[in-house]
């Protein structure tokens, strides 16, 4: 883990209400996984007072630099939206686990919804980049939401999109175009990130098609290293009981996770 | 004894607090460093006076269900509810690594009942090599037991009481900022024993969500901690300073050198560091560098003389 | 009645208190718009609730020494110390004004004992037009009387008892968060015949010039209050909302619509907005515009709808 | 008194620590007077949570702005610094009492220290327009800390300079400089904004050479409305008594008083 002070290089609006950063960081570029975030300090005063978790979206060690892309949606994200190119912020990362690689030859699909998009990006590039047959499914509220083609350039070989409205792709849930996928190639690694809803049911359809299921959580944050102990998920044990240690820490123990070791609470 | 800096200027922060020798007032506050281990490799506890555990009780807790985490007006909320693997493995499997740390290492604990809290005093006075035990009367995250004892001045110095008679480590306790008095409170502590006092743990808050009309925390309220509650924890120390004669070890949204200085100033004899070190994992050491530069520009030789130097 | 807005959606915003018909739930709290009339040229009072007017004692009260005002992270402190012109003066010189304003006023008092709280209830009886009296017995920044009272149920029942045999207008028992159990308080009060109860009165802070290690407020000590309190009020609200039946004024940190609306979900059927006014003086105004936007988001006919709506 | 979104037209260092920013306000620069200031929110969060007062240091109602100047001391004051041209803020005002002119032909002396040099430059540049002798004293720190002639045009016929270590001007308390200039003009209308020593010993020299002394006066303030009570200045009774009254709020009842009305407190 890094303590970095990045520099922000762009910073603009990519689909309606996501911006993509670009931020010089050689050091977590350098390390950096799909499946691992950074925890930015996007101001700095006390209010917004903690960091931000952002997934690592993509990575270039050679060039230095790393990018995110985050959702408007409160203080942190829309102070973030404001800081003006050569703002320097504190930066830690790369944290937290990254996704597993699926044995070589076996097919694989990525889920993203929202702003669980952004690690499906970098972790589409990694595989193809090893000679993995990628699918990358997206879904979204609506065609504004959704990122162009160019953004998603060389993260998979096939791009499903589905919407909530029907304005692109498939009107439904992405979970129907992962039901199809999985019907007509029989992929057997399913990778997910998402909103909790979305990634609870693609956990279900791969568990129907006998898939393995690598999920990428997310949960309020203080401190993103482990030493709040407060972005906690509920585990299964071997035995199901539920006593101290059911309870695992995303940011360090995650955020990606097994599906099948996931408690999914109601 | 630590080594001193090489100028000749340089202001010595070391100071005994309880009979701990501490190379520095600075702590890291319990439930904000775990038990050293992640902190480890990004900053470096030996520059630290010393550590304080997350709270042990004698058994496995798993703590509230989640979402814990809040963020506030200048602070937080969080309602953890004291998760921890409980007072065997702690001493099996995080002691260890605590013990081979170059630092302080005070161990929090809590019980139910006073029995349970003189009971792990009890098992903890066989394991060599803690600095003190510092006892959390004062969690507002757990429906019975701890929180309980530190609104009243008896069941304060019940608790107090019995810890002391078993332990030869030196006793802290832990008092809550949710009381009409805590001079009365600070009073009874000192009486039943106590070494040395540590306030404030968090006020009582909640926030809710508009949205659903759902409290945002699990469990409905939370701890609420951060520079935000910083103006309360120094009045607090002020008062608490006036009535008692044991060293208090002030926090309560310490971020800054500054911050912390305003508590000694305050009559604190130590400090501890608790929610910054979520934003800075290395705030603690940053504070160290700044009063010892504080220090040095004030011209003062011995961190002590700062405390309660307050000019009213 | 007042209008109602034109679009035959618009929520509707009034509420009855404790007898007072207010036009919304929205009114500026005691000690943050003085007698109301340095804020008319700058804001539209009648688009208000109503007002609280800053605390009158029996005589005229010069205050604490400067500094008064001290910012701190999200909030700031005062320590006014309850500078007024005293009663006779306020009924003379101020009421008048107060009077023609088209929107409730409710006036605050203060004495140091008891007997001075029942003289200047009496007093005040015979005062036509008043809304209420709100019964400040929390207030932090006065040595004796006032803050002793909202400490212990007895005392605060004792007060608000003996203002309410010598008064027909409605009482609001205004308590302290600086208490172990607010809930006792409340409790206490309503049993004593309150109206209604308002809460929170600052919470006691400090805060010290490190330069010259001197308390930066005259009075060493001053109240918090400010978005940084505003968890603190709004558990007390919800920890109140369960303990009596009376109605409640919420009030600590409100700055926008949305902190409102926090409070009227945690059981309060009123709020007062306070520092806010400082930074915003049309604060309230635009408030009571944001809860009517939410109502009508939220589809609810009535603004009652929303009290006490928080689902564990 | 306005409450008006102002624009941030300039904004940059014109002494050692000490910045002039312009802001378009066309209704407050056409309502202000010397002695008045506004009350500015200089960021829109919580922290720095309190508007900030600036005395106003000039103003041109035909172009619609006004300009005040300031010195970085802390929170608010940096974040102004931070601000960039663009930038709208919200903005009360004009605030207070502004200083009243003396009798046609009196001579003025206006004695500036630190940031009380704002109003002086304001209230220079009104009295030289309506034809009275303007003398202007400045004392700063250093030679650093001092504006520049450019800056300070049209504001007085004479400009005294003193520095505490000698480096600009006379070597010593700009109250020496007021001394001779009382001494050798025969002055009778003294105004004077500054430390709070500094105006107190400028109200002593006035007393002394029974010249007016109108002194503009600071105190940490929370509205500048009149609605905290919190910005007072204890004043003198007629008869000394100091009861109820005594206390008066700088923000609207002042902040400018006549010298002898003051209770110089230590
Ligand atoms: C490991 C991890 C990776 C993430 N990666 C991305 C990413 O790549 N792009 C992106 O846009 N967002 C990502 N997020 C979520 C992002 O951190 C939050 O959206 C952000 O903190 C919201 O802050 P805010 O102040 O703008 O909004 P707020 O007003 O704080 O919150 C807006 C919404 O986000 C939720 N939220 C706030 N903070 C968190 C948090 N720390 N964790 C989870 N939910 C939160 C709130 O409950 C609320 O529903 C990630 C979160 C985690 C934990
Ligand atoms: C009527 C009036 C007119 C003013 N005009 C000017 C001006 O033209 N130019 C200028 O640079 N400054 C002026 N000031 C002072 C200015 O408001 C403060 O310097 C500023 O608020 C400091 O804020 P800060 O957060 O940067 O520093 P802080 O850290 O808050 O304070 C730095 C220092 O300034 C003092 N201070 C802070 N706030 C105030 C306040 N509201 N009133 C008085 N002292 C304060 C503090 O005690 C401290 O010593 C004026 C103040 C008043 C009351
Ligand atoms: C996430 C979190 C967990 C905490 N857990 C404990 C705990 O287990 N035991 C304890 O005595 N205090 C605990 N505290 C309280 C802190 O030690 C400290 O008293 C409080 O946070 C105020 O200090 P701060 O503002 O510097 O954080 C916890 C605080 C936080 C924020
Ligand atoms: C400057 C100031 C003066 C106050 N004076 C009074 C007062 O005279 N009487 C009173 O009952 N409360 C007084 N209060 C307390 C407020 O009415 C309110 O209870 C408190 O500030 C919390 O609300 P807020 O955070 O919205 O300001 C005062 C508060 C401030 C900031
Ligand atoms: S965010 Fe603190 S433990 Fe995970
Ligand atoms: S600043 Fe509030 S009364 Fe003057």
């Amino acid at each position: 883990m890094i303590d970095e002070t990045v520099r922000i290089l762009t910073n603009r609006e990519v689909a309606e209400d996501f911006y993509l950063a670009r931020l010089a960081a050689p050091h977590i570029a350098g390390e950096a996984l799909p499946g691992q975030f950074v925890n930015l300090k996007v101001n700095a005063g006390v209010t917004p007072f903690l960091r931000m978790p952002l997934s690592v979206c993509d990575v270039n060690p050679d060039a230095g630099y790393i990018d995110v892309l985050y959702q408007e949606a409160g203080p942190k994200t829309q102070a973030l939206c404001k800081q003006p190119i050569g703002e320097e912020l504190s930066c830690l990362g790369p944290l937290g686990h990254p996704f597993t690689h699926p044995d070589k030859g076996t097919d694989c699909v990525l889920v993203g919804g929202g702003i669980g998009v952004p690690p499906m990006i970098f972790l589409g590039r990694r595989l193809m980049r090893e000679g993995f047959d990628v699918a990358l499914l997206i879904g979204a509220r609506s065609a504004a939401k959704h990122l162009s083609d160019e953004l998603l350039e060389g993260t998979a070989l096939r791009i499903g999109r589905a919407t909530d409205d029907g304005s692109l792709g498939h009107c439904g849930l992405v979970t129907d175009l992962l039901r199809q996928e999985l019907e007509s190639t029989g992929s057997k690694a399913v990778y997910t990130c998402g909103p909790h809803a979305m990634i609870e049911a693609v956990a279900d359809v791969s568990r129907e098609f006998d898939a393995a299921c690598q999920v990428s959580l997310e949960e309020y944050m203080a401190c993103g290293i482990g030493i709040c102990v407060g972005c906690v998920v509920r585990v299964e044990n071997a035995d199901g009981k539920t006593e101290y240690g059911d309870y695992k820490r995303i940011c360090v123990d995650g955020p990606v996770f097994d599906a099948r070791e996931i408690c999914w609470e109601h | 004894m630590h080594a001193k800096f090489a100028g000749s200027t340089s202001v010595d922060l070391s100071i005994e607090i309880a009979g701990m020798a501490l190379r520095n007032p600075v702590l890291l506050a319990s439930g904000t460093c775990n038990y050293g281990q992640e902190l480890q490799s990004i900053t470096d506890l030996s520059q630290l006076g010393g550590i304080v555990t997350k709270t042990i009780t004698p058994q496995p807790r798993a703590g509230n269900r989640p979402q814990r985490i809040v963020e506030t007006p200048a602070g937080m909320l969080n309602s953890i509810g004291l998760q921890n693997p409980g007072l065997e493995d702690f001493v099996e499997n995080k002691w260890p690594f605590l013990e081979s740390l170059d630092t302080q290492i005070v161990v929090n604990i809590a019980g139910h009942t006073i029995e349970e809290f003189a009971d792990m005093a009890a098992r903890l006075d066989d394991v060599q090599g803690i600095a003190a035990l510092e006892v959390n009367i004062s969690c507002p995250n757990v429906k019975a037991g701890g929180a309980n004892f530190a609104n009243s001045p008896s069941a304060s110095a019940e608790v107090i009481g019995a810890v002391r008679r078993v332990t030869q480590h030196p006793v802290i306790a832990k008092l809550s900022p949710n009381v009409t008095d805590i001079a009365e409170i600070a009073r009874a502590a000192e009486e039943a024993g106590a070494d040395a006092l540590s306030l404030i743990n968090t006020l009582v808050g909640m926030a809710i969500d508009v949205k659903n009309r759902r409290p945002l925390l699990g469990n409905i309220t939370g701890g609420l901690s951060g520079p935000a509650i910083k103006p309360v924890a120094l009045a607090m120390i002020w008062k608490v300073a006036q009535a008692v004669r044991i060293p208090l070890i002030g926090l309560g949204g310490i971020c800054t050198a500054q911050d912390a200085v305003e508590f000694l100033v305050a009559g604190a004899s130590a400090v501890q560091v608790g929610t910054a070190s979520f934003v800075n994992p290395n705030a603690g050491v940053e504070i160290v560098e700044g009063i010892r530069r504080y220090g040095d520009e004030c011209g003062i030789q011995h961190i002590g003389q700062l405390i309660g130097s307050l000019q009213t």
